[in-house]
């Protein structure tokens, strides 16, 4: 069984309930779907942003992503799988990543999105510059991002 | 010709800096860093901390693979995406 | 801090699109909304079905469905969480049960979102009887649903 | 009085049956279910599987804990929602 799967790197925004309609509607087998949203959050380091702008490795990045969802069609049964990253420039709320995951039953699905997020957050090639008062940095890496990658490893 | 291409911070840090570099015979990644590091040090420092990948042609390669010509060779800090 | 809370028992059908809007604008806080929604599979016992019909114990449900929720908010930091059950008389596709937690950060809204859905499946109050050609029946309960709540009572 | 409920496949087994019983001094579930066995023996079989639950006024109860007169007392096969 191959499941469906979407794609995009985009600078426009994307629309969950289009999105989450196209996966629920993949098969009438779908019991279950799970959707991430990621959203730019207001602070980084306990101070207000102004703006994030995100760069990515284009070609790259999208031939990752395809890896990353073919390594989460091995591990659970899936019926549908969209992935879609934004890149360019964003505002605090705006949303950024979403994953969205259609299975039969709940685990697969929850457990997918997650492994999705989990290796896209520490593999995919995309990187943050915020804008904090005029001030530009680019975001450092999270130990946080490792560790729950290592966990889905663990279990190999 | 080798294209390179210096991804997030390494951008900044690599501005100015060529884009191209010529090939050679059994030329690597390491072997580009230190042809890199005598116009700009600076870079090279920050291509040498322990946590940059490279890719030669969109794929993680070692420091130490060969590059072929025409070939594309990127310099990637921790991704932060998500 | 207490997240804001919605929990409803309804025979209406939901919107994942607006319920989804009100997670993410529950504070500027927000950095990850995690959906789930449990649809009608169209198959019982690899046999098609024609209807499902959703019975709960209106007052025991709600209080069992805040309790959950209570639960969750003690274990992760949660800015708000949707949880909304269907009763009545339901077709194959169609939407059962929706799930909605906004966090600041995915490992929490991850990670409620099942632990929430785990619950639900074995504490709250629905029972679910089939219409398969005419026959009907109640279903039974799932050994699996049960293995997936003992998870986190190992952790607790 | 004490209002009966029986849900889910319960309902079916208990069609017919009274909606309340007598309250008495020191009533349990436990004594319930064996009031019911004189008249209605499948339905006290049904009750007695190890998976069946009671509650008394919605919170999930003891089969040996006594019920107050005015309770609503509720018995719960397995739940299957979500």
């Amino acid at each position: 069984m191959s499941a469906h799967v979407i794609i995009r790197v985009q600078r426009a925004d994307f629309d969950l309930a289009s999105e989450y309609q196209r996966l629920r509607q993949s098969t009438t087998a779908v019991g279950a779907v799970v959707t991430f949203c990621g959203l730019v959050r207001d602070l980084e380091n306990e101070t207000a942003i102004d703006s994030l702008s995100l760069q990515h490795y284009p070609g790259m990045t999208e031939s990752l992503l395809e890896d990353i969802v073919a390594q989460a069609e091995q591990r659970w049964r899936l019926i549908g799988v969209t992935l879609i990253h934004r890149v360019g420039q964003l505002s605090p709320s705006d949303q950024i990543v979403f994953v969205g995951v259609a299975s039969e039953h709940r685990k697969d699905a929850f457990e997918a999105a997650e492994y999705l997020m989990d290796y896209l957050k520490t593999r995919a090639t995309f990187w943050k510059k915020i804008d904090q008062g005029g001030q530009q940095y680019w975001v450092d890496s999270k130990d946080s991002d490792q560790l729950a990658l290592d966990r889905w490893q663990r279990d190999d | 010709m080798i294209r390179l291409l210096f991804f997030g911070r390494l951008g900044d840090v690599a501005a100015g800096v060529a884009t191209s570099i010529e090939a050679s015979e059994g030329l690597t990644p390491s072997a580009v860093r230190e042809a890199l590091a005598v116009d700009y040090p600076s870079l090279a420092a920050e291509l040498s901390q322990p946590q940059v990948l490279v890719s030669i042609d969109q794929c993680i390669a070692d420091w130490d693979q060969p590059i072929a010509d025409g070939a594309e060779l990127a310099f990637l800090p921790p991704v932060t995406g998500g």
